[in-house]
């Protein structure tokens, strides 16, 4: 078991074709995930990776023709939106956007087509999903850092994922998905989505979240981990500790503003829920087994 | 991207709301010729106000009255040049200064918890909405747009009443929805008006004086992402305002924020250096900058941040960190290089790329003789130690 | 028992101290129907029809203080979509919107947010709809046509209902609700729905249909009844056998256009679902009668 | 309501729809003219087409093709004044006739059922769309487009592979977008582009000639109710083609459509108007007219309803028939009664009223000796048999 991507997942490739969608999914392919179509508007009836993936014109004609119930999404910003609201009207369940830059309320539009359809959207600006005892990645993080185990790893970045995941892979703690939810404003899916998945998911013994300054997700998850995991391991980090108030770090999402989302509110709600935060990524094991962890 | 009250104002014209007349002026001969023409219009004060893009111009005093032409002109005079949390102040706003009634607050912002466009209203109005929050949060009434179809004339009509302005239903439902039609079309994170006065005297469309429901000041953030499509929005950045190092670094895709501290850090993805600077801090040391390469990077992007971060004349070390992904450590590494065989000062350097092609990168790095670190934690400790006039390390 | 209006009704007005607002919701009040309260935003805090009615700002805080949970809308055209959809948010549960010349896409808009809500829109430009039997009577059918009894009327049309319940009046049938479901293209709820809920009201034993010209409503509503109704004793009127195709016989909906929305068309899918189809209204009852309705 | 090709082209061309350019002409010397310039450009051959409102102009000779000036002029010369379904053609449109590669239909309406905009397209484009309907109902492909957030690019997608424009289909996206956002801007109730034709040889931005989709027919339905909110639209409406006595009604806010028979009908209510026609038909006679006086009209509306009827010389006897509900029935009566005092010819009268204050009416009508009637059917076999010449009833 994981969450969202796993062994039952029939990947479909939006934007296969591109620099970005083809190298992505050649490493997802190597890794073991079942791509089974990309599309590309105007490639239809094409094969894509060495011919291996069938190229589809519409998501409605990929679904049809092959299954497919996850949809990752490495289309250029001004159409991503488009691309992830055809998913979510094809039926598919799982949408991973990764593209970066999309305008907030384009996203605004699309988070609510696909919650009407009850989609599950991850992203938009996220390095997307990986389950390493199913061998299945949807996304961009990098496969050699993984390590199957019991761990829910949930993230607003990217690269700082990676170094946390390496860290526990480096210390022997597997990780059951590892999930970057995106670093915009406008996300498909919070940390507490997240959490509720994980909450749920029987392979899941523990969780580390991975946090950064802005808005005041962390401190809805510390609060539906307060009420709900007060059995679960977890251990988190925040990043953005040295932050100047009223600047983007870099994601849209990572502002201080007008005093608020700043990482010692949010240091201070997770350890109100009883959850360690490191003081760097890699004392994240360490905070694990001190929390409980045994796998 | 925050732009001028003054183009924030001119936004909201353009859809129709009531923004009273003003001018803008760079000097204070500019300020007295202004204020002569509302002098001449009817007015009995004028109001100056400084136009710089942080918040406090009040307290900080670059907003001032004025009764006479040649008050104006002094009033220009000391608030033109004026530094406000260290922002030169180059330009100032002129306009009648009305007879306020009562403030009411009216934002409008982008809500991450409910992904909708809320909208604030207050009779709290003319402090910052923040310190409301803060003292009465009781007195912000908050509603949720729907996200296709945007403000409905009844919201607003609730949000009216709930603040007390039901004697203006008419007008605050007109400036309501051109608030949220500004946001959506403008692409706007946040539209603020505040305050948004009831003002006794101003002139109406047959110069009769009533009771006026008008924007005041104005306050507008544009979303980064989408500031591709509107050009003529992009053309409000003010640059004057800006560090040139920053943008310098956004015309080559850098994410580059200049700080106070002595460290030069070079890491890719913002959470990443985000931490670094994190860590730098924990070490004992201060960042001197939040810098993300981006993702991909190639080598002469590698080079660009170089100069940028030597550039700063407080650097003392630099630290790169590098977790690769989609960036390969071999190109990193190669950019490393090439920068340091140009680079006009020698800035000591502690380098850590892991990930893709570390092993290349760890290769070309000793040829080239440079201080490594296999950790993040080890990293910033001897960046630290270096700037702190510490030993370069045995290798160097 | 009835559809719609009944006994639990508790009616808002949404244009209460307008012209037309007022001199209906008087009718209403001397029927017997419940009006609990008024909406004319500044009018908030007054009382209307001679101090009987409340007067409020808005739907939401006349729900609040009254409980009303259906609303008719007498508002003008510009204003009328706006005022459905603030009803079906406040949560009333059904709306009959009188207002006329309301512009098509304006609608499509607020039947989609009544239909989110769940709410059941009547309308617009329709009379209304009158229970006899529990003296409920929302909107602008005239109060002395009626007689109670169990004989549910649904109908496009205005005075034509009229003509056709008096007529049944006449003859000694009652009805259990008369429905004026309105003459515009797009409208909350049509003959099927209606027939949906006449089918499932003990109270009603029999059904009249008066159709028009224009769109396929009524052969929409034969293919329900051919399914669902056959027990049920039902007789019909289509007007504008002789209507020239092309051109809008004053309701915007009644118009035969590119061949298609003809009489002929409704009233052969009508026979061809076992029901008999009148000449004039006044042959309703004796068809009804013939259809096999004794009450 | 509708427009001429021409105007719904001017739309479609506002929304950034590919449609050629056109010139329009209302007589021989202006299409010689406007082919004249067409040929300087480099047309092979021009189109001229009769601008009417009616359907089937193009086998009734409205559309011809023309290869030199004097053969455009003599084209023009027939096609203008010729009557169409009765209808006088007094514009036509000249425009360089494509070379057409395929043709395909592409329309929006407001679709009822599903209470959704409706878009449609087939490969059997250039006939029309109810005849594909009747014939080959597979060919159509439909789409609904979401109330609030209009036709998405992907379903125009979906679209375009569905019909085979795949090779098209970033025309097609922006075109299908085009034709709903001109329906959801312009509040109309149906745009068809018919053909939407793939064209060799229209000259391309550098002049070069390769396929392109462009609009080479335009028609669009306005809705009437909206009418009011586009003042540019209502500018539209050609009164050429139009009955004055349509227009007169219009002005008066009374719905009447003039028909060829011979029984006056004034009634309240759309629905019992036509009810009162088909009745008149079913009793032998032919209805003159559809009349609606609309809710709650007053006496002097219903003096200027009977002033309309009159205006028709083939109107042998009136029935007027009312069911007071807003209506009052003394208010109807008190008109006829004043409008009769005034009218210039005696035409044989037969009314019915009943509702709200019917008593009253009855005894206006019984002092002043109007033929009355108790029950609808009544009424309509009264006023048949008055206009076949039989008796005006004992009561006259």
């Amino acid at each position: 078991m994981s969450i969202l991507v796993g062994r039952e997942t029939r990947l479909l490739v939006q934007g296969i074709t591109g620099r970005e969608g083809e190298f992505h999914s050649r490493q997802s392919l190597e890794y073991g995930t079942r791509i089974v179509a990309g599309v590309t508007p105007g490639k239809g009836g094409r094969r894509a990776l060495d011919g291996r993936v069938p190229v589809f014109d519409t998501v409605a004609d990929a679904v049809a023709a092959t299954g497919a119930n996850a949809s990752v999404i490495y289309v250029p910003a001004p159409g991503a939106p488009d691309a992830v609201m055809e998913a979510a009207e094809a039926g598919i369940a799982t949408i991973v956007c990764i593209t970066e830059g999309i305008p907030a309320l384009d996203m605004l539009t699309a988070v609510e087509v696909a919650r009407d359809r009850g989609a599950t959207l991850i992203g938009p600006n996220c390095p997307g999903a990986t389950s390493p005892g199913s061998q299945a990645k949807v996304g961009i993080i990098p496969a050699s850092i993984h390590r199957p185990g019991g761990v829910g790893v949930v993230s607003r970045s990217g690269t700082l994922t990676y170094e946390a995941v390496q860290a526990m892979t480096d210390a022997g703690i597997g990780q059951s998905t590892c999930v970057g939810i995106g670093g915009d404003p406008i996300i498909g899916t919070t940390f507490t989505e997240i959490l509720r998945l994980f909450h749920d998911d029987p392979e899941t013994e523990a969780i580390v979240l991975i946090g950064e300054i802005g808005g005041a997700a962390e401190e809805e998850a510390a609060a539906f981990a307060a009420e709900h995991l007060r059995g679960t391991p977890m251990a988190a980090f925040i990043a953005g500790r040295t932050a100047p108030s009223g600047r983007r770090m870099g994601h849209a999402g990572a502002i201080i503003s007008g005093g608020s989302g700043t990482a010692a509110d949010k240091i201070a709600a997770l350890e109100a829920a009883g959850i360690r935060v490191a003081g760097s990524p890699t004392e994240l094991p360490r905070l694990l087994r001190e929390s409980g962890y045994r796998g | 991207m925050k732009i001028q009250e003054a183009d924030a104002k001119s936004l909201l014209l353009a859809h129709g709301l009531p923004v009273p007349p003003w001018e803008l002026a760079r000097s204070p001969a500019e300020v007295r010729a202004a204020a002569e023409r509302f002098f001449a219009a009817g007015a009995a004060r004028v109001v100056v106000k400084a136009q710089v893009l942080v918040g406090g111009r009040g307290k900080a005093g670059g907003v001032k009255l004025a009764g006479s032409a040649d008050e104006a002109e002094a009033v220009g005079a000391a608030i033109l040049g004026m530094e406000i949390k260290g922002i030169t102040v180059r330009k100032v706003l002129v306009a009648e200064a009305a007879e306020i009634v009562r403030e009411y607050y009216l934002g409008a912002i982008l809500d991450r918890a409910s992904r909708r466009i809320v909208v604030m209203a207050s009779a709290e109005g003319g402090v910052e909405i923040e310190e409301v929050a803060r003292t009465n949060p009781g007195a912000i009434h908050r509603l949720a747009t729907h996200p296709f179809l945007g403000l409905q004339p009844w919201q607003a009509r609730q949000l009216a009443y709930a603040v007390g302005l039901g004697g203006h239903v008419r007008d605050f439902v007109r400036i309501a929805g051109g608030l949220v039609a500004t946001m959506r079309d403008r692409d706007a994170d946040l539209v603020e008006v505040n305050p948004l006065a009831v003002v006794r005297g101003a002139p109406g469309p047959a110069g009769q004086a009533t009771d006026q429901l008008v924007c005041l000041d104005a306050k507008i953030t544009l979303d980064d992402s989408a500031l591709s499509r509107h050009p003529d929005l992009e053309a409000m950045r003010d640059l004057d305002e800006e560090d040139p190092v920053d943008v310098e670094a956004r015309s080559l895709g850098i994410n580059y924020i200049h700080l106070d501290g002595s460290i030069g850090c070079m890491v890719n993805g913002a959470g990443l250096a985000m931490t670094t600077m994190d860590l730098v801090k924990r070490a004992g040391g201060e960042p001197a900058n939040f810098l993300d390469i981006g993702g991909g990077a190639k080598a002469e992007r590698v080079a660009a941040a170089m100069r940028l971060i030597l550039a700063d004349p407080k650097v003392q070390a630099i630290l790169v960190n590098i977790f690769g992904g989609i960036t390969r450590g071999d190109e990193v590494a190669h950019g490393l290089i090439e920068a340091r065989s140009r680079q006009s000062r020698e800035v000591p350097m502690v380098v850590r790329i892991v990930g893709t092609n570390a092993e290349e990168a760890a290769r070309l790095l000793r040829e080239a003789r440079f201080e490594t670190a296999a950790s993040l934690d080890e990293a910033a400790a001897t960046a630290v130690a270096i700037a702190a006039g510490g030993a370069m390390g045995g290798a160097a």
